[in-house]
């Protein structure tokens, strides 16, 4: 099994509204020098087979075709991360 | 004295203005509130409305939640102030933990606005009295993010302690077991996806009818205040 | 990711700012014209204009306001047709030249509305193409001192099973709906209609109405030396530099794809408390003037409010500090800001005692705003960037003095054919098995199809007053909760009619719309249009859109319903195809009493059925 | 100045319709053998400062008040990854 994750952001030179929205009420709840904040999409996909190269190129296919808007948005496709970039930190109270 | 009842604004709300006219149409008196203000101008009850408050860009109601005037709302709905959220009203009250669960897109992933044949499970809330239980009734839905979800534990809690207060007849969304609105423990507080506050006139409510199924939500806290 | 700034100054050539000065002591500099789409004996007339070779930024303005899609320089000497025959009526406040028109209808009440198309930018990126769209025509309306309050959107798609279609499909109508839904305002109607001339050249249209007190409207004008210009809203990025005009000014190929714009992305949430924010500056009567910034930006609204004062009074003028623009990407250069078309902007005039009380509204709605600029006595639109002055114009020539083409037109030498082919040649069912398979073939047509799918993603009921919509002849709003006046509105256009014969195309859908206007109770009152054709160039087109303008207006004349706005929208072909001639007509209606609207269902067993006409 | 990425996932038990809505298009693309896949989102946040662990603890707060909905949600937060992990992919065509 190939657990690969594909990150999707917006182009630098692109408006990010959603991110533009966070930035701007962080200041309101105490955070304050926050330079800049931009939000996009991540994708968690298993597919069978190995881990090899295949499989990242077929993940990167999919991003390209359906899961990034490559004219508005980049990405970047890589193996499951290592465990400290894993998102499976327990939920704070 | 009539009974104030009170509808905030946030930047992006967009059904204040039908929620004031619901209440003015039932004879309660409408109290615009700001995001900002703290003060509730005294009012008797809250209703949260319907729209995109900051865009829903990060996650409906979730900004919104911080605003000064939830800070008010919160603490008095803690102690008995009757508050009714809308839409995104019900998304800033779960957001605020007034309410359990969450949100989230629907299963279709579009908006979807229709109008939605519901029944009312729990009268004993300040804002469904005026139904009677079991009733069958039409109202709009318009959302993106309407799907109820909680954990299991939760919905066999709110099921249990009776406060599942409003379910679709055709799930639109893949809401879990089909909840459109709940209450919390003391039934001062309801969360509903669907917008009664646009059933309330025959010249502009679902056609065809009924058309103002949506008036008992209205009366219903009305009859309260003033009886208080 | 990288970050903007380390783009910066690295990328960067070391800029040398082409100064009005500059320009006057280096007239042999030559400046990549063409590639702005100005033509060269467009540029000859800039040069005699100024009395030199025009600064990098004067050009960047002209090019943009001189395009096609600013100037309107290929359909002026038709669209002039609407003043000339216009009915002589009383209700028409404001008409043709102005964001849009204003109808009176009513007590103390009176209604502007418009029709715009976003043709191309929605082909290249549907969701947003369609979402500033819907923003766009919404600021129009905004712009005239109203507050918007419904949209409705015709549109065109190639063949419903196209592979193109379910890309663009999709994500115009969720665009639309994103946009629109989020700003609070009803969709109460529009079209979808499929065919394979539309193929590459989707038809985009948006139309949006707003009411206001009549002793409310504003114009776009610079009045009063020493008056403050304020722009505010959204930072300016380098969103569609060069976009909506550019590509409007050429056919759209596939094979240049340098053509294409850098892509706008709307802000809706922006948008919305920008319409709230001046509501209430309006509310208060803040502004001298007022003027949304949409295709040809910075370009086009200081032009414009320069130009409409001295026009009007003989006096006027405008200072800018270019630099003081709040921008998104600090790498822009004075001439991509000036041609920037970053959306969910406007720029007011305001009276210095005003401008705190302006400031503190602004802050209300957390909307950025800074004086740019004021107003002068000299005639002239001065823009400086960190001192040096870039721009040195008289703003009526960039405005108002474009080139104004007479192009060339015929009548196609197929026309006839297309004509002589009558109804009669096409064979009938005859058996029961031809019947059944006709009306399978109605049933299966996607024209004909219920349109739920794209009806729900669209609310029309937020503000509470939609009395009429989707599934309706035209849709209604109640404007007062007292008297229940209300308007009706509908738009219709049918481009087979219009290639069969583009006179009386062009009167049938105005027609129709008059039709679903008055089927609903209400009173035609006015026209917007929006007029979507192949190039001008063609001379073929041009017949077409030469005959579609002179039977709208004919039409309108008869009927007493004047063209109060609209919208032309050419180079809707891929090389050499051009899609059938698409003039989409709205009609606005007034009703007394909306409580007595007729619905196009039957409502009562029993009723009396009726046909009236031929 | 930091860079920090935050990373925003559904919780394993929460249905998730997006990664659903996507698993279920991509057969129709011609993709097959893909097992599972999950949608959240990924926030891109420069923070003034050192990065040290003062800014990353920073960007937790915010990412529990205000980023995710513990609720729902678990999020993951780390410093600008290595290059390789970079969104800067140039769009294919
Ligand atoms: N793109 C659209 N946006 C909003 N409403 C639409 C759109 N397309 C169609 N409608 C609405 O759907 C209804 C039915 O449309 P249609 O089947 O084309 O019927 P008709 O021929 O009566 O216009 C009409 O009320 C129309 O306003």
């Amino acid at each position: 099994m190939a657990r690969v994750v594909v990150d999707v952001m917006l182009k630098p030179e692109i408006l990010d509204p959603q991110g533009q929205a966070v930035q701007r009420a962080l200041p309101r709840l105490g955070f304050d020098g926050i330079v800049d904040v931009r939000q996009g999409k991540r994708f968690e996909i298993e597919l069978d087979g190995p881990a090899d190269e295949a499989a990242l190129a077929r993940a990167r296919e999919i991003a390209d075709k359906l899961l990034a808007n490559t004219v508005i948005e980049q990405y970047a496709v890589r193996f499951d991360p290592a465990e400290a970039d894993r998102v499976t930190e327990p939920a704070a109270g | 004295m009539s009974a104030r009842v009170g509808v905030v604004t946030f930047p992006g709300s967009q059904d204040d203005q039908d929620a004031l006219r619901a209440v003015e149409l039932v004879g309660a008196e409408p109290i615009a509130l700001w995001h900002r203000e703290r003060d509730l101008r005294q009012v008797d009850a809250v209703v949260l409305p319907g729209g995109f408050s900051y865009g829903d860009y990060l996650r409906a109601g979730a900004i919104a939640r911080f605003s000064p005037v939830m800070e008010t709302i919160v603490a008095g709905a803690r102690e008995g102030l009757p508050v009714l959220g809308i839409c995104n009203g019900f998304q800033v009250l779960c957001e605020s933990h007034l309410l359990p669960g969450a949100l989230i897109r629907n299963g279709g992933m579009l908006f979807i606005n229709r109008d939605q044949r519901l029944r009312v499970d729990s009268v004993s809330t300040a804002w469904t009295a005026d139904y009677t239980a079991g009733q069958q009734i039409l109202i709009p839905i318009k959302n993106g993010e309407g799907r109820y979800t909680a954990d299991e534990h939760t919905l066999d809690e709110l099921e249990a302690e009776g406060r599942v207060v409003v379910r679709y007849l055709d799930n639109p969304n893949g809401s879990a077991r089909d909840i459109a609105g709940i209450a919390n423990a003391a039934g001062n507080v309801v969360g509903l996806m669907p917008h009664p506050e646009h059933a309330v006139e025959e010249l502009t409510g679902p056609y065809p009818g009924p058309a103002t199924d949506g008036l008992p939500f209205f009366t219903s806290i009305l009859k309260r205040l003033v009886a208080a | 990711m990288t970050a903007p700034e380390q783009n910066r100054n690295s990328t960067r050539p070391a800029y040398v700012v082409d100064t009005v000065e500059h320009a006057a002591a280096s007239p042999d500099v030559q400046l990549p014209y063409e590639a702005l789409g100005v033509k060269p004996d467009e540029y000859d007339r800039i040069r005699e204009i100024l009395g030199r070779r025009p600064t990098s930024c004067e050009l960047a303005m002209y090019s943009v306001m001189w395009s096609e899609h600013c100037s309107y320089k290929s359909s002026k000497v038709h669209l002039k047709q609407f003043g000339e025959k216009a009915p002589d009526v009383d209700f028409l406040l404001v008409g043709p030249g102005e964001n849009a028109g204003v109808v009176d209808v009513g007590g103390d009440l009176a209604v502007t509305f418009k029709i715009e198309s976003h043709n191309h930018p929605s082909y290249v990126e549907p969701y947003q193409g369609a979402a500033t769209g819907i923003g766009g025509i919404v600021r129009d309306i905004l712009t005239m001192g109203a507050r918007p309050i419904a949209v409705m959107d015709p549109l065109r798609f190639g063949p419903a099973d196209a592979a193109d279609t379910h890309r663009v499909l999709p994500g115009v109508v969720r665009g639309i709906g994103g946009y629109g839904n989020s700003l609070g305002l009803p969709n109460i109607g529009g079209e979808i209609v499929f065919d394979p001339c539309y193929a590459g050249n989707p038809l985009v249209n948006a139309l949006a109405v707003g009411v206001m007190k009549k002793s409310e409207i504003k114009l776009a004008q610079a009045h009063g030396p020493g008056n403050k210009v304020i722009l505010f809203g959204a930072r300016t990025g380098g969103d569609g530099i060069g976009g909506a005009s550019v590509l409007a000014s050429a056919t759209f190929d596939d094979g240049r794809p340098s053509k294409r714009p850098s892509v706008q992305v709307g802000d809706p949430f922006m948008e919305k408390v920008l319409i709230e924010c001046c509501l209430e500056i309006f509310a208060e009567d803040l502004v001298v003037g007022i003027q949304d910034l949409g295709a040809a930006g910075l370009s086009c609204s200081t032009s414009e409010l320069a130009a409409a004062a001295l026009q009007q009074t003989g006096v006027g003028g405008m200072d800018v500090q270019l630099d003081l623009v709040p921008l998104r990407d600090a790498t822009l250069l004075p001439e991509e800001i000036l041609m920037s078309e970053s959306q969910e902007r406007m720029m007011a005039v305001v009276t210095p005692a005003d401008v705190e009380r302006f400031f503190g509204i602004c802050e209300k709605w957390d909307v950025t705003a800074t004086v740019v600029g004021t107003v002068t006595d000299t005639g002239r639109l001065r823009i400086t960037w960190h001192g040096e002055t870039v721009v040195d114009v008289d703003p009526r020539t960039v405005a108002h003095q474009g080139p104004v083409y007479h192009r060339p037109y015929h009548r196609p030498a197929w026309q006839d054919e297309l004509q002589a082919a009558t109804p009669d040649s096409l064979s009938r069912p005859k058996t029961g098995e031809e019947l059944r398979e006709t009306v399978l073939r109605l049933a299966g047509d996607p024209n004909l199809a219920d349109k739920r799918w794209v009806i729900e993603q669209y609310d029309h009921r937020v503000r509470g007053n939609t009395v009429l919509a989707h599934g309706e002849d035209s849709g209604m709003l109640r404007l007062d909760d007292e008297s229940n006046l209300g308007i009706a509105l509908a738009t219709d256009g049918n481009g087979r009619y219009a290639k069969l014969d583009p006179y009386t195309g062009a009167q049938l859908a105005l027609a129709e719309a008059y039709r679903n206007v008055a089927a609903t109770g209400a009173r035609p009152l006015a026209v917007t249009d929006c007029l979507n054709f192949g190039s001008p160039e063609d001379p073929e087109v041009m017949w077409q859109f030469a005959e579609a303008t002179r039977g709208l207006a004919d039409a309108c004349q008869v009927l007493g319903t004047p063209v109060t706005g609209g919208n032309v929208s050419f180079y809707n072909q891929t090389n050499e195809q051009a899609i059938h001639p698409t003039p989409v007509v709205g009609v606005l209606g007034v009703i007394d009493d909306v409580s007595r609207r007729t619905r196009s269902a039957f409502e009562h067993e029993g009723d009396v059925l009726l046909l009236l006409g031929e």
